[in-house]
């Protein structure tokens, strides 16, 4: 790999070095904009002992869900796991542990990994389970808690479009946490849906610039929705 | 009698302004979108990262990138902008949403509200939901005023966890509309053919009825 | 106005509102991407006694530099004022005060300010006169001092395009500090080249959501260049 | 004898290795931009919000919004990105900058530095200075060895306001280059035809001279 071209090949390229006991940071929300092949890798490697910080886990065969199956999963960060039964079952069993974290405060625990600051106030959890064992500091008048920062060994991202040069575009929803996420990790690989050359992207339309990303991997996606809603 | 599902977001539409930003969570308060008066705009902020969601796409319309927070398939809407979870929630952290609907299991005359766990029994995460109660200006609550086997979920203390302290300002449930303030539920209005006795049984907290309580009006 | 049409038509409409002792956050960095016809605005008006929140304050006879020939400015929160002798010579005289921050500090502030964060740590500073009188604390053996939030009554941005929603698209490197400062005013007005309709920006390609923005109104730019330096 | 200007920048060129992003201040550390070794791709980091700058732009293609940090108009190279001061700053503080070159005042034996005020001489102000030295990884710090007075800028402890703490890593002066650890200079090359003696004449802070000294090497 010379210069600035990070586009791999093979999956086992895209996530070589993961190492049982690892943090990933994952993009998406619920099932939307999820590194599929990302996630199966890590399957098929058996990596075990993982915490993973995510916005949810999947659905029981589907994204991180699939994780839990062989029970790699030491530990997750997130914000919502209501879509997974037998993420549920492996809590009450006391097989995996859960960090249950706000929305917003997730979203900006991960940029604020990737920025450099190690802790921020926020008044989202103020009076909550959330709250216990935080820092609370009042400022104007309000109470605030300390949140600390998110950064991982891997992040795993989908992205729309990527340029050899890791510069990411996300499709409409699909973007959600994966902009933060790809900031957060010492290595940030990117499973992407096209791969352009650099300069196809206008630069101030860029979502995520490359100087975060490691490795670029074109995938295929199933895509899978978790409801279809429609109107007449 | 008490109102329906329907009549509870259209009570709760009637708050709505012209040019607010309204953030709608899952169940009754989704419902309200259906009921937007005549002659008044609002948008709609979904967190995973969409400000101006549009309805529900026709069947070739769907998109698996295009989602709402309840994880459904939408539209956006003309003008819609789309962006990151950490810009979605700055925005709403930040005060800039006008309106935030949410149900909740519990609101206590304290104004705390307790709508996402109930120990041993559903553990599901809080999502951005501590994060809208935290951030908005302006809160309504949607819930019927008590459970199915007639306990009241107007309290003096809320027994389950909490998702936000001090924040609940409004109240619509299916008997009645309240305020929350100074550390009592006051009464406002009440669902057309409930009695004010029927309400005083059903909330369990502080409540305050001075004078008459008007019915609630429905346009036809 | 109705529903979400937030043009107005006059520059006394924009500003309408401003008074003594406000505090305006103004985007802008150097003379690059600045308000010019607000800035212009505020001179007219002569509002006095401003705190103005910028990374810089112009130079002379052009950007902010122009409010300080009536003395408007009480005071300066901003990175970098060496482009300007008469902000200097007022700076030697007491008339004005100066906060000098460290502009990634200044940007975060902004953001913060516009994300109900009050505070967050940073290791910009420690150590240096910008620690003084701040809390410091450790996070993983490294010590980050405290900042605070900034927010102001009136926000000043200078954007590309602008649909009549108040979503903004930044052109180029004119972007820079205009993203925070539109989310950190209670009241932001927005100066552009171009009003467009709604559903003409592209939804994921918006750098500003029209929920920050509370007035737009097409503008006249200069475009003064500070360092116009070529290569043959 | 001394380096010249165009010598720093060329002795801190070989520092770079392939695939760095880089961020250049303002003077001789902008020069380092003319001397990328061959074979090797850097891409440049401009504080203001761009990565991959360009070179400065023919008469035509000047354009009032495309600036570096310098405020010298530039142009954006082929898979450039351009991005708000936040997330420029997120990128320098978070540490994803692989390598700072910047000017000083002053350095010191603790790897302090102080580069942005003079008292009651020069207050222009810190711009991104104190974020670059907080958050990079990797700082080279490029300056002449001792003033025009002769006065050593490579001192015990720096007289001047900080720019930051135990940051700098690396000196290149026009006498030599110079590594910063456990409290002390280590002499790591001298300019061809400067001697040891002289580099310890003019360096005020605890020097370190290990063996024998080679001058640096510069590419023909």
């Amino acid at each position: 790999m010379a210069g600035f071209d990070k586009v791999v090949n093979s999956y086992a390229e895209a996530m070589e070095g993961i190492k049982d006991g690892d943090t990933i940071i994952a993009g998406g929300f619920g099932l939307c904009g999820i590194p599929e092949g990302l996630i199966n890798e890590i399957k098929r490697k058996k990596t075990q002992d993982l915490t993973v910080v995510s916005n949810n886990c999947g659905v029981d065969d589907f994204g991180l869900g699939v994780l839990l199956h062989d029970r790699q999963i030491k530990k997750i960060v997130a914000s919502y796991v209501g879509e997974n039964a037998l993420f549920e079952q492996q809590l009450l069993d006391g097989i995996i542990d859960v960090e249950l974290t706000p929305q917003g405060t997730l979203a900006e625990k991960m940029r604020a990994g990737g920025a450099g600051i190690p802790g921020f106030y926020t008044a989202t959890g103020y009076g909550t389970p959330v709250a216990e064992g935080k820092e609370v500091k009042e400022f104007n008048g309000r109470p605030y808690i300390l949140e600390e920062s998110i950064t991982g060994e891997f992040a795993i991202i989908k992205a729309w479009k990527a340029d050899r040069y890791g510069n990411l575009v996300f499709r409409h929803t699909a973007m959600n946490f994966n902009p933060m996420a790809a900031t957060a990790g010492k290595i940030t690989v990117v499973e992407v849906e096209e791969i352009v050359e650099p300069g196809e992207l206008e630069p101030s339309q860029i979502h995520t610039p490359g100087i975060y990303v490691n490795r670029v991997i074109k995938g295929n996606f199933e895509k899978r929705i978790e409801r279809v809603t429609t109107s007449k | 009698m008490a109102l329906s599902r329907e009549q509870v977001a259209m009570r709760v539409a009637q708050e709505l302004k012209d040019g607010y930003y309204v953030n709608l969570g899952i169940g009754i308060p989704t419902l309200v979108a259906n009921f937007v008066p005549k002659g008044i705009e609002v948008m709609l902020q979904s967190e995973n990262g969409l400000l101006g969601m549009g309805p529900y796409p026709t069947e070739d319309q769907v998109d698996a990138d295009m989602i709402n927070a309840g994880k459904e398939t939408v539209t956006a809407a003309t003008g819609a902008a789309i962006f990151n979870s950490a810009e979605s929630f700055a925005m709403i952290r930040g005060g800039h949403v006008d309106l935030t609907v949410l149900g909740a299991f519990e609101v206590d005359q304290q104004g705390n509200i307790a709508s996402w766990m109930i120990p041993k029994k559903l553990i599901k995460g809080m999502g951005g939901a501590m994060d809208l109660v935290a951030g908005a200006q302006n809160i309504i609550v949607t819930m019927t005023h008590a459970s199915k086997h007639g306990d009241s979920k107007l309290l003096e203390t809320c027994s389950l966890p909490l998702t936000g302290v001090n924040c609940v300002k409004k109240i619509v449930t299916d008997l009645a509309v309240l305020e929350v303030k100074d550390g009592a539920f006051y009464l406002l209005e009440r669902a057309p053919g409930v009695s004010v006795d029927e309400i005083i049984s059903k909330t369990a907290g502080k409540l305050i009825v001075e004078g008459d309580i008007p019915e609630m009006q429905f346009a036809e």
